[in-house]
């Protein structure tokens, strides 16, 4: 159950080609994030799995059966949007039931399964509302319930959490992982959220321009990114590159070192530069320190805490040398 | 803009708004009033506008005359069967034009508007000459083809701007909970446009309610609506003006009685329709 | 068996809707249905009607302009095989005339009219004048100068003037009979270049102009009733039909000073009268052909005038259609009964013009293209009367229109 | 949504429509057509022939036929305005905090109720008679000349009785597009310095211009085949002034029964109308988009 | 320039008191950001600022001359709103010019001041496009153009961010910064996002129900929160807080301690409890411990970089004593 697998996909808007062939497997349980920069492809590729676009060419295929043609109704997936696409004039109760009542089930099992899902889902109480009258991590909670009650093969999330603000967002994120560990159902997830990606994922699929450009385990993604996209796109804040001499040190084109992994000193150091803004967020401060002669975007350093320097101090910056990422002309790691 | 208004200028509004809205009703109130006025007053110089006698004679001369209740079932009938039928082939052409745009969906719109275009007394004789031979004329189920016909590029064309502003996502939603496309309709679709498609029925309605050309031409004695009983009160040899107010009263109250009911409704599925 | 009726709105055909007990309680298996409109819907619905063979009538109320029309087409059921007792030589010889073509009855007559001078003998009195019984244009135009008294409203002469083939055309056409005037010559030439068109429409605004009413271009029967009503004319020219309603206490505030006269004439030999008679007729092929005729001899027969008149009174009974109503003593008790007949035997619709002309019809022409014609051209007399264009204007487009209209229907060679 | 299975049903549910009025406007249109080439009086029954294009030529070179055109934009252009500028207005006050809003909006609403031939009939006998009218009563209570409406400004007073039936339509719908402006909007502009004024005209009207072309497609059709009114009211005179080019054809085919002319100019109005419709079109193409 | 103070200010919405009297100063040229829970009055107060709300009672002052009954436009503030509230029908170019027009320059003038503001936000090449043909980032600049190119008094933003995407935001937010340090005018923020108000701030208001909670630096409200409520809003992921026994010990009835002065060990410290989830970001770690004897939420530890402690885990928690924050009974901080 939930195994989907794609073949050669490819999709064409008119001209426009969004998604040039692509290759992927899912594995039955897995938790799959899709992350890339927006207008990537990320939600188009959630639709052709869902079936609500043709593919251009290719196969998808779900739990072995192939299901390029099958439309989104007999796929046995469950979709939540970015908006919850709730249904606005039936009740909560209504809406979970809705794809139940599709399936022709009656009315007694309907509601034995409307309940078990609400009450998993904390909704028991709001039942006979309207959606129009929850608040927006219940709304979402509604739209997963929607969801869960039909037992599909997988799930595709298109950015649910999108809309929230940030404290509820965090909440929201503990729930679907939640979710997940209990019904061990697939889910494919996408986000353009770090913490998100990272906190969420069993798998995380970066894209760009429709291309796959790395699968594999946040840390794994963290710490060998396989190239200069990967590794600018996944932490943050974001990972600092510097090329020419310094680079060549290391005999490589680009050089990268994540803020975390510097450490800064008023006194002695690798790198000496001059601090630009820096922002204390109390528990961290992100100094951006300007050092002309390696690069000239500022480089990021996260301190943790409090530290003691200001605007325009000299200061001398130290990476972690096993931390260091090498890359190649082409931007590919070196390792 | 949540700024206090004060009293002052809040009744100033109020004095000239109703002001404003007398004005613009008065031509219907006078022909209220006039209903009840005899024949006599109703043309008297200086009008009186309170102080006449009140009289009923004009509705009770009118309901003896003609067969009033027969013509307002006729014209229920009449407007609301094409109206419900109007939408019903309606909705799923506007489904169709908002939800699966094309390159050519503009087109037909504009198309299907411009058939309305045609200007009826032109086709009357060969409308008329079809009708005879299938039986249509003096039929309610012919009025209510024609104006289905009449009206259904209106319906589709409000429906459509309606269907335009709800969410694509949904309709997915329910495609993904395994709806089919007519459970999609009528599960889904119908219900969160009723706003919109409640004042398309309203509109059409008084559309097919108020439409006299055809009504008159194609109907003799069984499915004469109301337009038809209007047109027995107008301009006869004789002094009229009471007989005809009473008889224009009685044609506009069940829509206006409708209008008053269905205000907020004609407002908001108004505003949610025809402009974003 | 239903038949379906199809009348105009006005009073005598609605008090006939009223009655209408009475034929059934005599012909208990026929069943009726009416169809009550305003004269031009009504027209225009069972000519298209009677033109396709639509069939939706049983009985048409139909007037002395489509009668011989369509009597000509074969469009209508004779009704020469009416019982004697229906007695068709009573009705008046004129209106007879009028709905018979080559000797076949095509309609029978349910009321007739014409149109005489309604006056205010008050007003006349107040002039220092007395109305002959036969006036003349020139004292009706002396008389209305005098009575005007624009000041307090009065105006010494009402008119129709609101354009259309039955209102300004109906009344100027046959005012133009008694100055001479004709719509064709004897080879449908339009005859509107000639001097006694000139005549007769300058003389209409002149008088117009100076005893006329305000707003008279949009004045017809309605409008100038109820100007007469409220007593603002002096004198009115109009539809004998109009004596019960101005003589009526209820609805006419000089009921009592009300006289009555022929319509003017030039000295010509022809007055300016017009004939009209609203009349039953039935379309040929229709399926109740039996009850129809029945129904036509009943609404038409004495017995039926008895009728109204033991319900409602001699007065309100419908007029100008048998002799033996006015030769009832009761009847001519009623104020107008004398002048109404004058009116209606001076009138000749086979005869109507001074010159001969080709066709038939007083205040009409009764041919097709008369209706679309004359409502163009009385748009033209109605925007001389509101001063927008000139007579000479005024007659130079319509002798342009009709022949125009002439030469494309094909009488003009 | 753009999958093979919904457009094969969009195509599956557009075609009932679709077809009703493709024939609803195919067979009546190719019957005029014919007609139009024809000599075809009703009341002369068997004298059909061919005519070929003697009814255009007729009817294109009717005297009466450049008035019409001319009369017809007139009216069509002549209640747009009245109806889009007093719609506005209304809104605007009608938009206003006041008590007794619903009652008001209801009387604002309901001329659109009347039925034309009624409003015309009440317009032209109790207001706008030059004797018992109510408008001459006013006027002489002030001292005045009372004006003869129809004869003197006929086109204008059909214009203004249509209106009066039309602006409530107008108001409805510039007054739910009104409260669909964004308020914050406004705000913005006043912390920008605009005055009232500057504000209705940069930001309101702007707002309304989609709503305004909503009312100004819908009306037009409606106005172009404006008919009862004038025929109660004026008959089309006096002359020509209030003929319009739906009055023309009336004339031609129902009171003279000539098919064969009425069709001729049945074809021409169509075609007429089809012109302002693709000038419509276009215009409203781009503000529908939106 | 930009000196605004509020007196005794209060404002009622019928019989709702939004903001009960409440005084204020701000200073010339300082950044301040009102930050507090959703319905607090934020955007009110904002908004009696700008004029767009009469006050119920109390003064407005700004720049000394007395601002009260003065409408928006008198006032001399720009306003930045959270929709951006721009002109839909307008060119970016009009948008911006829209103000100096309304103030009556003449063209060229007005042209002038757009190029140049338009160079400052970087948004030269849009000039002629609609606002419906920009990106999020974009319009939120236009909104800003709008607002500099008047010089106003004061500039007010009332939650501009909270529609961007995350990196955008990141963006946004430093060019605010930095426009604030070249204008030097005084500029009133609402956010509710955390980030945002310590990274921005010169000055942080802590709303509550309508009432200052607390006025003070960043990093004086980090250090120092004066109540519970201040110490539980600011800072994230948030302080935990501790009753009974163990805050007995330190003399209070509630000790707070932030996330990121924990330590964590799998061996020994101060309290015992167990790993519950665990939030891998790669940079640091989120690590959800129930500690059953000191309170029933789960205590959140942040640890930096990566860990080897996994979910069911005993381990040991030793907060830094001297981070410790001390609450009493009226949930006050007792210092
Ligand atoms: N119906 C369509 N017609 C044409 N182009 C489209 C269509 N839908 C999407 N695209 C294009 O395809 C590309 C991928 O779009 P998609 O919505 O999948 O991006 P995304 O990765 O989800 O972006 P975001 O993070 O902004 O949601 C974009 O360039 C978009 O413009
Ligand atoms: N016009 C109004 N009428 C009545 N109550 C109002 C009105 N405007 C705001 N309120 C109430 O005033 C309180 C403060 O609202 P305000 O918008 O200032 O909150 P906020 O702090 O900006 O919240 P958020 O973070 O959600 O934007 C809320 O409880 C709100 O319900
Ligand atoms: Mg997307
Ligand atoms: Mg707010």
């Amino acid at each position: 159950m939930g195994r989907i697998i794609l073949e050669q996909v490819t999709k064409s808007f008119g001209d426009v080609n969004v998604i040039p062939p692509l290759d992927l497997e899912i594995e039955d349980g897995e938790f799959v994030v899709f992350v890339g920069p927006s207008g990537c492809g990320k939600s188009t590729l959630l639709r052709l799995i869902a079936g609500l676009e043709d593919v251009s060419s290719g196969q998808i295929s779900i739990d072995g059966r192939a299901a390029t043609e099958l439309p989104p109704a007999k796929r046995g997936l469950a979709m939540v949007f970015q908006s919850y696409a709730l249904y606005p004039h039936m009740s909560v109760r209504k809406n979970i039931s809705f794809p139940l009542k599709m399936a022709g089930l009656d009315q007694a099992e309907q509601n034995k399964r409307v309940e078990a899902a609400a009450k998993v889902l904390n909704l028991t109480d709001y039942l006979d509302r309207r959606p129009g009258q929850l608040s927006g991590g219940q709304r979402q909670r509604v739209a997963i319930g929607r969801a869960i009650v039909r037992e599909p093969a997988a799930f595709l999330f298109d950015e649910p959490l999108s809309n929230l603000d940030a404290a509820l967002r965090v909440n929201m994120r503990l729930e679907i992982s939640e979710l997940h560990n209990s019904l061990e159902t697939t889910m494919i997830y996408v986000t353009h959220d770090q913490v998100e990606a990272m906190t969420m994922a069993d798998k995380i699929v970066v894209l760009r321009a429709g291309h796959i450009e790395q699968v594999g385990t946040p840390l794994d993604l963290y710490r060998n990114p396989r190239n200069l996209f990967v590794a600018g796109f996944i932490g943050s804040p974001k990972m600092n590159f510097i090329e020419g001499a310094e680079a060549a040190k290391h005999n490589a084109a680009t050089i990268g070192i994540r803020p975390e992994h510097l450490s800064i000193s008023k006194s002695e150091g690798q790198w000496k530069g001059t601090v630009g803004v820096s922002e204390h967020l109390g528990s961290d401060t992100f100094l951006h320190v300007h050092a002309k002669d390696l690069t000239s975007e500022p480089i990021t350093v996260r301190s943790d805490g409090e530290v003691d320097i200001h605007h325009g101090d000299t200061v001398f910056l130290s990476p972690q040398d096993d931390k260091i990422h090498r890359f190649d002309k082409e931007g590919l790691r070196i390792s | 803009m949540a700024r206090a208004v004060t009293p002052a200028r809040k009744a100033t509004v109020t004095v000239f708004a109703w002001g404003v809205g007398l004005l613009i009703f008065f031509p219907i109130l006078w022909t209220i009033l006039t209903s009840f006025k005899t024949e006599a007053e109703a043309i008297a110089s200086p009008p009186s506008f309170v102080g006449f006698d009140w009289t009923l004679e004009n509705y009770s001369t009118v309901m003896e005359r003609s067969n009033y209740f027969l013509h307002f079932l006729n014209s229920v009938v009449i407007s609301v069967g094409s109206t419900l039928i109007g939408l019903l082939v309606a909705i799923p052409a506007a489904w169709s034009m908002a939800f699966v745009p094309g390159k050519r969906t503009k087109d037909v719109l504009m198309w299907m508007l411009s058939t309305k275009m045609l200007p009826p007394v032109g086709v009357l004789i060969p409308i008329y000459l079809i009708f005879r031979d299938t039986g249509l004329l003096d039929t309610r189920t012919g009025l209510v083809i024609v104006l289905t016909l009449i009206n259904l590029p209106i319906i589709v064309w409000m429906l459509y701007t309606y269907f335009k502003e709800i969410p694509v996502d949904i309709l997915e939603a329910a495609r993904m909970d395994g709806a089919s496309l007519r459970a999609e309709i009528i599960y889904v679709l119908t219900p969160m446009a009723v706003p919109g498609i409640a004042s398309t029925l309203l509109l059409n309605i008084i559309l097919a309610w108020n439409e006299a050309f055809w009504t008159l031409n194609l109907t003799a004695a069984n499915a004469a609506p109301l337009t038809a009983f209007i047109a027995s009160y107008s301009s006869p040899e004789g002094l009229f003006y009471a007989k005809l107010s009473a008889a224009s009263t009685m044609a506009i109250a069940p829509i206006l009685i409708m209008g008053w009911f269905s205000q907020k409704q004609l407002v908001r599925g108004l505003t949610f329709g025809a402009v974003k | 068996e239903t038949i379906t009726i199809a009348t105009v709105n006005n009073g005598d055909m609605i008090r006939m809707q009223g009655l209408t007990d009475d034929f059934t309680a005599k012909n208990p298996d026929i069943e009726v249905e009416w169809v009550t409109l305003e004269e031009n819907v009504l027209r225009q619905r069972v000519t298209t009607d009677i033109a396709t063979k639509g069939g939706q009538y049983d009985v048409m109320t139909i007037g002395t302009y489509e009668v011989p029309i369509w009597g000509k087409q074969g469009w209508l059921v004779s009704l020469n095989d009416l019982p004697e007792s229906y007695d068709v030589d009573d009705l008046l010889p004129a209106i007879r005339g009028g709905l018979t073509v080559d000797g076949e009855l095509y309609a029978a007559p349910f009321y007739g009219e014409s149109s005489m001078v309604m006056y205010r003998t008050d007003l006349m009195e107040k002039a220092g004048l007395e109305m002959p019984e036969a006036p003349t244009w020139d004292f009706i135009a002396e008389a209305a100068r005098a009575m005007t008294d624009k000041e307090n409203e009065v105006y010494g002469i009402c008119m129709r003037g609101k354009a259309g083939w039955g209102e300004n055309v109906a009344f100027i056409t046959a005012m133009s009979n008694s100055f001479g005037a004709r719509w064709f010559d004897m080879d449908w030439k339009p005859q509107f270049d000639q001097q006694a068109w000139k005549d007769t429409l300058t003389f209409y605004l002149d008088l117009m102009k100076d005893a006329g009413p305000p707003g008279a271009s949009s004045n017809g029967f309605n409008e100038n009733l109820a100007l007469f009503q409220t007593g603002k004319c002096g004198m009115w020219i109009d539809a004998t039909v109009a004596a019960s309603f101005v003589t009526n206490p209820e609805d006419s505030e000089v009921a009592d000073k009300v006289g009555f006269a022929l319509a003017p004439d030039k000295g010509l030999g022809k007055r300016s009268n017009w004939l009209w008679a609203w009349s039953l007729a039935i379309p040929a092929g229709t399926d109740n052909e039996a009850a129809a005729k029945k129904f036509v001899e009943w609404a038409t027969s004495k017995e039926y005038l008895e009728l109204v008149a033991s319900n409602e009174g001699w007065a309100n009974v419908p007029p100008g259609t048998r002799t033996s109503l006015y030769e009832n003593p009761e009847y001519k008790k009623v104020p107008f009964a004398e002048m109404t007949l004058q009116s209606i035997n001076s009138a000749d619709p086979q005869h109507p013009t001074v010159d001969p002309v080709p066709y038939v019809g007083v205040q009409f022409v009764a041919i097709p293209e008369f209706q679309g014609l004359a409502t163009v051209i009385g748009q033209q007399f109605s925007a001389a009367l509101a001063g927008t264009i000139t007579a000479d204007q005024a007659l130079r487009s319509a002798q342009q229109v009709a022949t125009r209209e002439m030469t494309k229907a094909g009488y003009i060679k | 949504m753009a999958t093979q299975h919904s457009k094969s049903a969009a195509r599956f549910m557009i075609s009932p429509a679709v077809l009703l009025l493709l024939g609803w406007m195919l067979i009546p249109l190719s019957l005029t057509l014919y007609f139009s080439f024809l000599r075809y009086n009703l009341l002369m029954p068997g004298t059909e022939e061919w005519a070929g294009f003697l009814n255009y030529r007729f009817f294109l070179t009717d005297p009466a036929f450049f008035d019409a055109i001319w009369n017809t934009l007139l009216l069509v252009g002549g209640v747009l305005v009245i109806t889009i500028v007093g719609g506005v207005l209304l809104a605007l006050l009608l938009d206003q905090p006041f008590w007794g809003q619903g009652i008001v909006r209801i009387l604002v609403i309901a001329p659109f109720f009347v039925m034309p031939t009624v409003s015309a009939l009440v317009w032209k006998n109790m207001f706008m008679n030059p004797v018992n009218g109510l408008f001459a009563f006013l006027a002489k209570a002030v001292g005045l000349e009372p004006f003869d409406f129809l004869a003197h400004a006929p086109l204008s007073s059909i214009i203004l009785i249509v209106a009066w039936g039309w602006l409530p339509f107008a108001t409805l719908i510039l007054l739910t597009a009104l409260q669909s402006l964004d308020s914050e909007q406004l705000e913005a502009a006043e912390m920008d310095g605009a005055s009232w004024l500057s504000r209705f005209f940069y930001i309101m009207l702007p707002h309304l211009s989609r709503a305004i072309t909503v009312v100004i497609l819908i009306q037009t059709i409606f106005l172009l085949s404006v008919f009862a009114e004038i025929l109660v009211t004026t008959n089309g005179g006096p002359g020509t002034a209030t003929t319009n080019l739906t009055f023309l054809v009336y004339a031609q085919s129902l009171l003279q029964f000539d098919v064969g002319a009425g069709s001729a100019g049945g074809v021409v109005a169509i075609i007429l109308a089809n012109i302002v419709a693709i000038f419509l079109m276009r215009m409203i193409g781009k503000n529908l988009d939106a």
